[in-house]
């Protein structure tokens, strides 16, 4: 028998798989295809102060081996996610889950941050620094180490439990912003969120998507994340939840060798609704096949 | 929902550049006409979301028309080739609303939910009339499969090549005892028929789609009662709650 | 008939295809396969003031739709370049060529364009900016504005060809770079340079590439890309030469309405030799199936 | 070098993980043993490098080891599959330097171009000794195929399991009158093979690579008469020349 828990801030998960937020609404529909109680444990929708619709459609984009979104946080607002989704998802996900934040504003990251501190069901706040800085130019808070670090202390002044900040990949030295992070308190880093891309119609010779860019993921950008993940790891000593274009036990194996404790799946769950569930089943499998006894001996083992 | 794999069992040109596709595999997890189905296509990333055109317990039919890469491979499938196809999608139309003699308008791809839907509503006993809208004769198609139902069928192109020159709204126009209308094609058809139609209706949408099932948000619009996910709470919406 | 002439900087190529440099050799292996002058241009091989054998192998790992590289600017050197390589070009390309130019200083580079400046074959010289500068701490050139406006400046001073600034992806502003380099005087702009990436062998749990990461390119990359060349063309009023994942005749459109007056194909070259020749025999056919009777009509068609 | 479409004729186990694949189709490009193809396969970016095991007019013998996802999904495919190949790729053996009794020495998957290598010297009206090396006797083959040359075959076998107890050289050792060796097979072989030979001889190398023919510098290596790349000045090295 293989050993796949891993431990993150001191919440053992089962294995280290994890649906990656947005790409697994707040679960139901996964539930009624599989008992979702098997994954490790899973990141919600990003939530915002406000109720969103989010972008204008064409939200969604098709490229070689991933997809671009602007879906741009569509979700209920921090009440209803509070007083209705959580009560839902608490009947068919029995584990802590990981509450994905967003906001616009420092403030509004605190406010949202500080709220859902209060939820017994939420075991990690994630807080997703690639949404605009709307009080600064729009730059995105993670794009610079100085406002991915306001962020994190404006977050961890006002909660208890651990605080993952899921970075933007669109940068040029992504351990600095989480070097900035790890000092400001953060308890874990989150990386990578979707890479800038745009993609635009030969017939109408216009962007895709409405609003010309968007969020590109998908298998195709896995490289680029283990990069990420890679450099981040050995830049900081607090634990990396790594993901970007994972869509096998394979591709969870590479992740933690480069340095994850936990692996999220996107969007392999859009097309294949399944993907978490077969890959949480052939990892056992494909540990044995490459010598792996417990998961914990290679997390980060490609350093060495 | 359900996936499962399908095994194609022929894939026949209708006009050239509409195929019908029929298939064998599990179609137990389809309630309802206008539901929708998303397939997977080897070589590309997204799903292809495509409507129910016919089915019973052991097979599916499709109707498709080729306009990208995806459909025109689709296009190149031989019977005996495997499809994981994701079943059972969408809500699809509300027969209970229909009245005795609803009105069915299909436009272009549009066309093809309405074959089902016809059939359905004929079981309940009711009385459809069905109206089709093409560009040209040329692009015709699946006319002699609604008029072997048994229901009246109007045809209605653009160039006047068959049947009335013009659009489905001016068919609709010369209609006067309809209870209801269901409908799907291009959306300027759609708030066209919203405009014109005297009753209430169902509209089915279309949208790019990231999942096809709810998980990603790809796919909303906004209606008078809140946001909707098109693939889920849709495609069909109610005339009522649409903003145009 | 449809026209497929573009103009950069004065030069007028028959179509806006061009081998990236890197991956076309000095062209000989595939003027053995084809007649290579059917090219609009071709971007030979980074070139160095010392010859280099480059990085150490494997220098090639497979990825999702596209392949790190870490061959390193392995080159005979500006001397050989010139005294045996541009002699040999000339008889199997007659059209002028794109002379890419990577330097670790300033001087290098001034000095290897100084050189080649004065060699009539050289339409164009593309100065790689995506290297790391050895005097100040290794960040590459290009990942800030300032060090990339200085290698222009520099160059710029000793030549009298067009000087393009190839671009590196790995940055948070691409625009910002892009347009210091114009402001410096740079003639046009090439991008992309590959992004950083890097794949983990699970077999031996070490990085495939043994310089650990390397320069990520192939169809996996063409969002990224698209989206760059875009907002650079937005920024600038030179013209872009644009790259990143083009390996079809759809592919160039879809860059040339992103803001590219002229397109390079890299990675699609090493697993189709005949990729190029493909494309630009394909070009006519679907500039028609898009009712494109001029591709100048669609340079920028993206933006308006 | 040439860019052709090959049919696959057949497809058979050697072993657990090492198949016999038979392809039909244009080989005019390939001019010497030791030469390899580039076969692009569905689904995967880079091409796989693969020896030349044997050819004639109209068809090309290899033999290949599974040993990761690109010859897991070439172990699947059956007659009939169409697939694109590079041919004619890398230097060869030079057999004009073999004298008349050359060793030919194949460890593992370096196995299959001694075959054609043997055939040719054997045309060539020359006397090659052929020393195969495996890990087990379950690991091995090609052995009878070899001896139906007509040829000496010996055979070492790491566990004993079959032919000598040991590796290549432990064979090498006990051999005297070979006027020169033609080897492939994993490097360490290739360098002990280096050590202990007492004549001149030819090593065929891998290396990781992009494009196969010489364009991207993917696959150099440094030997003492300068940089070399493995794929075109290679993948045949000179003994002299080789920096360990
Ligand atoms: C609920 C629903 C039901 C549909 N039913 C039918 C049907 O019965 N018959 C039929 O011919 N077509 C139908 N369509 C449209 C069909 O999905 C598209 O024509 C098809 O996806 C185009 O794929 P492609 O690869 O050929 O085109 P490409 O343009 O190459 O596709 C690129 C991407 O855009 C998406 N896309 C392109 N056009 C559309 C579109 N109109 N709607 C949604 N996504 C699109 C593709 O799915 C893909 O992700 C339906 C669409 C929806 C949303
Ligand atoms: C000149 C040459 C001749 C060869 N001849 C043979 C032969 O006759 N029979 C045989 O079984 N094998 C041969 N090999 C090795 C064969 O190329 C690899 O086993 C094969 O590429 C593995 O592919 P994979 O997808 O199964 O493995 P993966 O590990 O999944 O492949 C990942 C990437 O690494 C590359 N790769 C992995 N192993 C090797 C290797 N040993 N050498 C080069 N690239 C590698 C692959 O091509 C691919 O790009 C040869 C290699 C070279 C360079
Ligand atoms: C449709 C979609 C919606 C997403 N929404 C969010 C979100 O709300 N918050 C967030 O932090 N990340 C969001 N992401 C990013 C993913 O969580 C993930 O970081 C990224 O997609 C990379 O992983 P992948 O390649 O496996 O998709 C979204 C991604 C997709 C595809
Ligand atoms: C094997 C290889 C070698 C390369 N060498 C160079 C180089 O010497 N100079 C340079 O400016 N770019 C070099 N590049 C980058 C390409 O020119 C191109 O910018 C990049 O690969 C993106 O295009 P692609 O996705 O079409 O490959 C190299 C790329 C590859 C794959
Ligand atoms: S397409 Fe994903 S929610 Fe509708
Ligand atoms: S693999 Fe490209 S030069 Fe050898």
């Amino acid at each position: 028998m293989v050993n796949t828990k891993v431990t993150l801030s001191g919440i053992t998960l089962d294995n280290p798989v994890i649906p990656a937020s947005g790409t697994f609404g707040y679960g139901y529909e996964f539930a009624e295809l599989y008992d979702i109680n098997i994954l490790g444990s899973f990141s919600f929708k990003g939530t915002t102060r406000e109720p969103r619709f989010g972008n204008p459609t064409p939200r969604i984009a098709e490229c070689t081996a991933g997809l671009i979104n602007s879906v741009g946080l569509q979700n209920p607002g921090i009440d209803k996610v509070i007083s209705e989704e959580l009560p839902k998802m608490r009947k068919c996900f029995h584990k802590p889950v990981i509450a994905n934040i967003s906001g616009f504003s420092v403030d509004e990251y605190a406010y949202c941050c500080e709220r859902i501190d209060k939820e017994d069901q939420v075991g990690i706040i994630e807080v997703n620094v690639s949404c605009p800085n709307v009080h600064h130019g729009g730059m995105a808070f993670g794009t610079s180490p100085e406002a991915a670090a306001e962020v994190t202390r404006a977050v961890k002044a006002v909660t208890t439990k651990p605080v993952y900040i899921k970075l933007s990949p669109n940068v040029t030295d992504i351990a600095a912003v989480a070097k900035a992070c790890e000092e400001a308190g953060a308890d874990g880093i989150s990386l990578i969120n979707t890479m800038m891309g745009m993609r635009i119609d030969l017939k109408t010779k216009r962007p895709v998507i409405a609003n010309k860019m968007g969020g590109f993921s998908g298998s195709a950008i896995f490289p680029v994340a283990v990069r990420m993940v890679y450099q981040v790891a050995e830049a900081v000593n607090i634990p990396v939840i790594g993901m970007g274009g994972v869509s096998s036990a394979e591709d969870v194996i590479e992740m933690m060798l480069a340095g994850a404790t936990a692996v999220q799946v996107g969007a392999a769950n859009l097309v294949d609704p399944f993907a978490c569930k077969n890959i949480i089943e052939d990892l056992p499998r494909v540990m044995e096949q490459y010598g792996i006894k417990d998961l914990n001996e290679i997390i980060g083992g490609a350093h060495k | 929902m359900k996936q499962s794999i399908f095994t194609v069992k022929s894939n026949q040109h209708l006009t050239d550049t509409v195929l019908k596709m029929v298939l064998a595999g599990d179609t137990s997890a389809i309630t309802a006409s206008g539901q929708f189905v998303n397939i997977k296509l080897d070589g590309f990333f997204l799903r292809r979301p495509i409507s129910v055109c016919d089915y019973n317990e052991k097979t599916l039919t499709i109707l498709y028309k080729v306009v990208g890469k995806g459909t025109q491979y689709l296009s190149t499938l031989a019977a005996g080739k495997q499809l994981d196809i994701l079943t059972g999608l969408g809500n699809g139309y509300d027969t209970s609303k229909s009245g005795m003699h609803p009105l069915l308008i299909g436009g272009g791809v549009g066309v093809p939910p309405m074959y089902r839907l016809a059939k359905n509503l004929l079981e309940e006993g009711k009385k459809p009339e069905v109206i089709l809208g093409f560009n040209t004769k040329a692009e015709a198609f699946y006319i002699d499969e609604f008029r072997a139902l048994g229901v009246p069928v109007h045809v209605a192109t653009a160039d006047g090549s068959l049947g009335t020159k013009g659009f489905v709204t001016d068919v609709v126009k010369t209609l006067k005892d309809y209870t209801y209308f269901y409908t799907c094609g291009p959306e300027p058809m759609l708030k066209a028929l919203s405009d014109v139609t005297e009753t209430s209706g169902q509209l089915s949408f279309e949208e790019r789609m990231g999942c096809g099932f709810g998980a990603c948000m790809g796919c909303s619009c906004e209606t008078k009662y809140g946001n909707k996910r098109i693939c889920k709470d849709g495609p069909v919406l109610e005339k009522e709650e649409i903003k145009w």
